[in-house]
């Protein structure tokens, strides 16, 4: 089976994806927003893995997805619960208004 | 026909991306992404990977998206403000991510025109999946992400209970 | 090899039902607490003791019928099927080793254990806290078989320092006693430093042999080049450095300093741990290790040296000890001393022989003694007892079993087991006049003990007179069996049993008629010495006494080895740790490099602390850096 | 003429899917009415019996009223959501069907009407047999959240919200306990393909999955009646509580629409039920003929079934009272998917145990 000549773009798709969530990162300030930019950027990657599995023609990558898919529920999860503390104690969801850890 | 199909979803996960972070609505921004999730997993499907394409919108659009929307309702999130005072830092910071961006493309570029092996038998039916995903190789992590996701449950509940 | 799936299994179970017994013990002590009287503490401890002896004994008939069926050495590695570390070509495996040695000591120990176990139901009848001394006791019995079974040298270490705790633990057991405490310690810190010796050994032997297996070992052992007295090779450094450790584990000079003062503890761990089984690991570890120890002729003068001096020299200070445990302790010492003896002149089967006949006679002594002191509410001293003899016949008629059989009158199992280490030294005509008189020395002091203990008046008052009484008969029982045992154990040909283990060609010993009889009139010379000079004339002792006046004062103050160790940790160890490591090394080196690490520490972070902006945001900016900075460097270098 | 193999492919899937779409919302008409005559009888009531036969077309005068009501539209709502939220619902729920077979594979007629290369063609209602099947299905059953979700916080209205919250949280709690009710036929299928998994049980009746595997049957009713969130699982739209939960703000034709969506719904998990469960189009006895005078019988103990399953709903409705909400979740996260993983456990070590 030839795989289809769309697969370097692809490739293409994830880098756009991904850096679209970067510029997402720094652009917004609502936590909740920021981290559903982190999840677009693991989508890039993913979209990565699985074209790369489809032009290596091994599965490996797909497993990487899996992998990947996992962590980012077990991380979607923990981190929604820690912004539902944030905002019982700050009663905001500015991400700038969060620097405890300023040295 | 897969080709039309691939190029048409791309651009809606690209043009939904744009919207994510463009909005200021966490609302709109979540649904955004609900349907740039749901092109990618059309995206995955055509490149013969139906399993993690099911998988995509099983977890990612119908779990983890309903996780976010839930707690945007739940603290009834609304508009972002506006702050007008980090304007200049944040122009900055878009003129050095879009360097970076190039940088990136370049790097997309050269992986694209990188060999691959030429049209190997590919099968990524479930019960190839399963083959790799339990094989010696993979099962400890497999095994391990069950650990991980105990671990995390556990911990949400902790973190976002008001009193234990 | 031989394949027996039985043999696999069993020594595990001797081996772990102990340590079952202390589990659950140790995690359900609150609920047997419950029961005012704690019985189920001692019931279960009994029982996993006793079931234990089924299996070891099953196993050694295993073992026996397997020998017999076919010829040659024999031997068995029950293996728990993995490893315990494993790095490069260091392999330590959970693995045991079943050959007849380690059949009779694992015959010893949880026979002798749970008679001992049984005692202790009456001895400890009266005590608070019986389910933290059976779990203790349970704990000992674990380590001491694992000590025995162990098929490497690093498990038997395990069980080498797991009995040393256990032995700290029960001589402090009663640890509201200052006494007892400090015994306790003594006894832990003197074991360390022999341990220390043990430790360097196996790692010197590792290096120069590449294996601690146990079998290995002894089968490697033969072909290596014999050293000759004072050359030392690798077989002589390692040797001397593994005897450092049976020094104080075996209580031999110069770290035999502890175990009289072991006696703190509850008598029944006196007989136990400090004269059947635990201060035997060190005899145990030589003779195992026999055919590496052939090898070197140092090795073997240096614990045949040691024994025999220390054979003497224990029995000397025995003569004027006047705490009835103490003489015992020292009996004690003595005997460890012949068994050293006996292996260090290449009679390692003989040593083992002595090393089984001695955990009867000596723990029945002990038990016995424990007896005594039960009937006499604790009282210790013997210039206090006198005239026992009908108030408590059976410990009487036993003790005197144990007495004639450690004295070595014919037919008891210590004429035997004596008579072949006095034989096995014929060639050595120093140490063989040195066992001759510490055999004298024994017999004296032992009857000196007996009828002391036993004959004369009652010289205690009527108040405690009144107060004698026989013990019960849960300890009567376990007495009667070692007495049993003290008088016919001999007949056993133990040194032909385990002599296959060594390796050695089995050399006919030298044996002269006349030593039988020359032993024997010594034994008797002895007892009836101490018959005329405590009995009959106690007034000859005084003008005997006389001449060896200085002799005695040194025997009394235990040849001043505490004095000098004192007064040496107390001016070189705690002097010098104070002066040089403390004011010097301590204060400016160390301190001064945690100091400066600190210092330069905080001087670095404050140059950093403007990074540490506390915004996610900037975070992310620099890990991004970073990962673009990683890809530009892959694309364009 | 014959067309070409993909044109030939295209133009059953698009008669497959008017079939399908045509016939669901038929069915969804009619069950409307089915369900309150039937509802009626049980509580010694006529029901609507006025407009056509025995009141059969009183579905069309309902569609008609809807029609022509005013559309009302909170002003506060978000207008765009609040527009999306019926049409996501009706999506989801139309697309679940896409996948299930309707009836078994059969050969068209060689009537003269058809086209030549149509005649004797071996065809199946299914719009598309896919590999990952019920995987499909579980997805597309997860993003039916969406559109109550969306309809609930659109509407700015604390019923709404409360009763969007209520319901997404009903319906993917429950969805693990569906899921996990299938692993157990997946593995014995070895397949994610409805029709494996309905050639599975052929044969006798016992080989149903519904006795196979008893458990996981009992689970899916239970879990399948509160994915549609029927009575006793209806608390999302709990009306003593919460009016109408989340489509409390709707009217009209909008209003239809939800309506549809979840009878839709219910028709689904019907169908998915005979063919899961009750063992699709085989009736269960071996040596029954599969034609009868060229028709397909196997329509006719599909159709029984699913019409049984549909009944039974109907008839609990009838029968019993509404949970509390936290007996609801209670019932959900600790009966039912402990009940489930444990049988999937059992059911893969029995598996393994049997070599097979």
């Amino acid at each position: 089976m030839d795989q289809p000549a769309f697969v370097p773009h692809a490739v293409l798709l994830s880098l756009i994806l991904f850096s679209i969530g970067t510029l997402g990162v720094f652009l917004r300030r609502n936590v909740i927003t920021v981290l559903m930019c982190i999840e677009l950027m693991l989508n890039g990657v993913n979209l990565a893995f699985v074209a790369f599995s489809r032009s290596w023609g091994t599965l490996d990558g797909q497993v990487l997805v899996f992998f990947v898919m996992v962590v980012a529920a077990a991380e979607a999860s923990v981190g929604l619960a820690i912004v539902i503390a944030l905002h019982r104690h700050k009663d905001t969801l500015d991400l700038d208004a969060f620097d405890l850890m300023k040295g | 026909m897969d080709a039309i199909l691939f190029y048409a979803f791309a651009a809606i996960a690209v043009l939904a991306a744009v919207v994510v972070i463009a909005q200021r609505n966490p609302i709109y921004s979540a649904f955004a992404l609900v349907v740039t999730l749901c092109s990618l997993a059309v995206i995955f499907g055509l490149l013969g990977s139906p399993f993690i394409a099911a998988l995509q919108v099983i977890v990612y659009a119908g779990a983890i998206m309903v996780l976010f929307l839930f707690v945007l309702m739940l603290l009834n999130v609304r508009r972002e403000e506006e702050h007008p005072e980090a304007r200049g830092g944040r122009t900055l910071a878009g003129i050095g991510l879009a360097l970076v961006t190039l940088l990136v493309l370049q790097a997309g570029s050269v992986l694209v025109r990188s060999e691959r092996s030429p049209s190997l038998e590919f099968d990524a039916s479930t019960t190839r999946m399963a083959e790799v995903l339990f094989s010696p190789h993979f099962l400890y992590a497999f095994e391990a992400t069950s650990i991980l996701i105990l671990a995390a449950l556990v911990g949400a509940v902790v973190l976002a209970k008001k009193e234990l | 090899m031989i394949d027996d799936p039985l043999l696999k299994v069993l020594p595990f179970g001797v081996l772990l039902l102990p340590l079952a017994g202390f589990v659950v013990l140790a995690l359900f002590g609150d609920w047997i607490r419950r029961d005012k009287e704690e019985t189920g503490a001692g019931i279960l401890a009994c029982s996993t003791a006793l079931v234990s002896f089924g299996l070891a004994a099953w196993s050694t008939w295993r073992l026996q019928g397997l020998v017999a069926t076919e010829a040659g050495l024999r031997f068995f590695r029950p293996y728990l099927g993995f490893e315990w570390m494993e790095a490069g070509s260091f392999r330590v495996a959970y693995s045991l080793l079943v050959d007849p040695l380690s059949c009779v000591m694992m015959l010893v120990v949880t026979g002798v254990g749970s008679l001992i176990h049984i005692y202790s139901l009456g001895y400890m009848a009266h005590d608070e806290d019986k389910v933290r001394f059976f779990s203790y006791l349970n704990l000992f019995t674990f380590f001491m078989l694992l000590l025995v079974l162990a098929g490497n040298l690093p498990l038997m270490f395990v069980g080498w320092e797991g009995v040393g705790l256990c032995s700290y633990l029960l001589i402090g057991f009663w640890y509201r006693k200052e006494s007892a405490s400090a015994a306790g310690l003594k006894a832990f810190v003197v074991n360390r430093v022999g341990d220390a010796g043990l430790i360097l050994g196996m790692v010197f032997m590792f290096y120069a042999f590449g294996t601690l297996d146990l079998v290995d070992i002894a089968d490697n052992a033969g072909s290596l080049a014999p050293e000759a007295l004072w050359e030392f090779g690798p077989a002589t450094i390692a040797c001397l450095l593994l005897f450092v450790g049976a020094t104080g584990k075996s209580a031999q000079i110069p770290l035999h300093v502890w175990l009289p003062d072991a006696m703190e503890g509850p008598t029944p761990v006196s007989a136990l741990i400090h004269a059947a089984t635990m201060v035997t690991a060190g005899v145990y570890m030589v003779a195992r290790l026999g055919p590496l120890y052939h090898v070197s002729e140092t090795a073997m003068a240096t614990v045949a040296v040691v024994g025999a001096a220390t054979a003497l020299m224990a029995a000397t200070i025995a003569l004027v000890q006047t705490d009835i445990k103490r003489v015992l302790a020292y009996s004690t010492v003595s005997q460890l001393g012949y068994m050293f003896l006996a292996c260090g002149v290449g009679a390692f089967g003989v040593g083992v022989f002595h090393l089984y006949t001695h955990a009867f006679f000596k723990a029945l002594l002990f038990l016995g003694s424990g007896s005594v002191i039960h009937a006499m509410s604790g009282e210790q001293d013997m210039r206090e007892m006198g005239g026992l003899r009908t108030k408590i016949p059976w410990t009487y008629w036993t003790f005197l079993v144990g007495t004639l059989a450690i004295a070595g009158i014919p037919f008891f199992a210590g004429f035997f087991s004596k008579d072949e280490i006095l034989a096995a030294t014929l060639s050595h005509p120093v140490l063989f006049g040195i066992g001759l008189f510490t055999a004298l020395l024994t017999a004296f002091y032992m009857a000196r003990l007996l009828f002391l203990t036993f004959f004369g008046d009652f010289r205690g008052g009527h108040e405690r007179e009144h107060h004698l009484h026989e013990s019960p008969w849960v300890m009567i029982v376990p007495l009667v069996l070692l007495a049993v045992g003290s008088a016919v154990g001999g007949f056993l040909k133990i040194p032909h049993i385990v002599e296959p283990v060594f390796r050695l060609e089995e050399g006919h010993l030298p044996h002269a008629a006349w030593l039988p009889r020359v032993a024997t009139l010594t034994a008797v010379f002895g007892i009836v010495a101490a018959f005329y000079l405590y009995l009959t004339r106690p007034e000859v002792r005084a003008v005997l006494a006389r001449p060896f006046r200085p002799a005695l004062r040194v025997f009394a103050a235990k040849y001043y080895w505490d004095e000098v160790y004192d007064a040496f940790v107390r001016r070189v160890v705690v002097g010098g740790s104070e002066r040089v490591l403390w004011k010097g090394v301590d204060v400016s080196v160390i301190d001064g490099a945690v100091n400066g690490v600190g210092t330069v520490t905080g001087a670095f972070a404050q140059l950093l602390r403007p990074l540490q902006t506390g915004l996610v945001r900037h975070y992310v900016l620099l890990v991004l850096g970073g990962a673009v900075a990683l890809l530009g460097w892959i694309l364009w270098s | 003429m014959t067309p070409s193999p993909m044109v030939a492919e295209l133009s059953i899937a698009v008669v497959n899917i008017l079939l399908v779409i045509g016939a669901l919302l038929g069915l969804f008409s009619l069950m409307t009415w089915v369900e309150r005559r039937t509802l009626a009888f049980m509580q010694y009531r006529l029901g609507p019996n006025r407009v056509g036969p025995m009141g059969i077309l009183q579905p069309v005068a309902d569609g008609i009223k809807l029609f022509f009501k005013e559309e009302v539209m909170p002003a506060a709502a978000d207008k765009w959501a609040f527009l999306a939220a019926p049409v996501v619902a009706v999506s989801t729920a139309l697309l679940t069907t896409a996948v299930i077979p309707y009836g078994p594979p059969f050969s068209l007629p060689g009537w003269a009407l058809l086209p030549e290369w149509l005649r004797g063609r071996s065809v199946q209602i299914q719009i598309a047999d896919i590999q990952v099947g019920l995987l499909w299905i579980f997805a597309i059953t997860a993003l039916g959240v969406y559109g109550v979700v969306l309809a609930g916080w659109a509407a700015n209205s604390k019923y709404s919200l409360l009763g969007g919250l209520r319901s997404s949280a009903q319906m993917f709690s429950y969805e693990l306990a569906l899921t996990l009710s299938w692993i157990g036929l997946i593995m014995a299928a070895g397949s994610f393909r409805i029709n494996d998994i309905v050639a599975h049980q052929a044969g006798w009746f016992w080989h149903w999955n519904a006795f196979a595997q008893l458990p996981a049957f009992l689970v899916y009713s239970l879990a399948a009646t509160a994915e549609v969130a029927r009575i006793p699982f209806d608390l999302p739209e709990g009306e003593s509580e919460l009016v109408a939960g989340f489509h409390t703000e709707y009217s009209s034709m909008r209003f239809a629409l939800i309506q549809m969506a979840e009878y839709i719904n219910m028709i689904t998990v019907s169908v998915l039920a005979a063919n899961l469960f009750l063992g699709g189009w085989h009736p269960g006895v071996p040596g029954v003929p599969e034609t009868l005078r060229g028709f397909p019988l196997g329509f006719v103990w599909w159709g029984l079934k699913v019409g049984f399953v549909l009944f039974v709903f109907i008839w609990l409705r009838g029968t019993l009272p509404r949970f509390r909400y936290d007996q609801l979740m209670h019932f959900g996260w600790k009966v039912l998917i402990p009940v489930a993983a444990v049988w999937v456990m059992v059911f893969a070590a029995w598996t393994a145990l049997r070599g097979v």
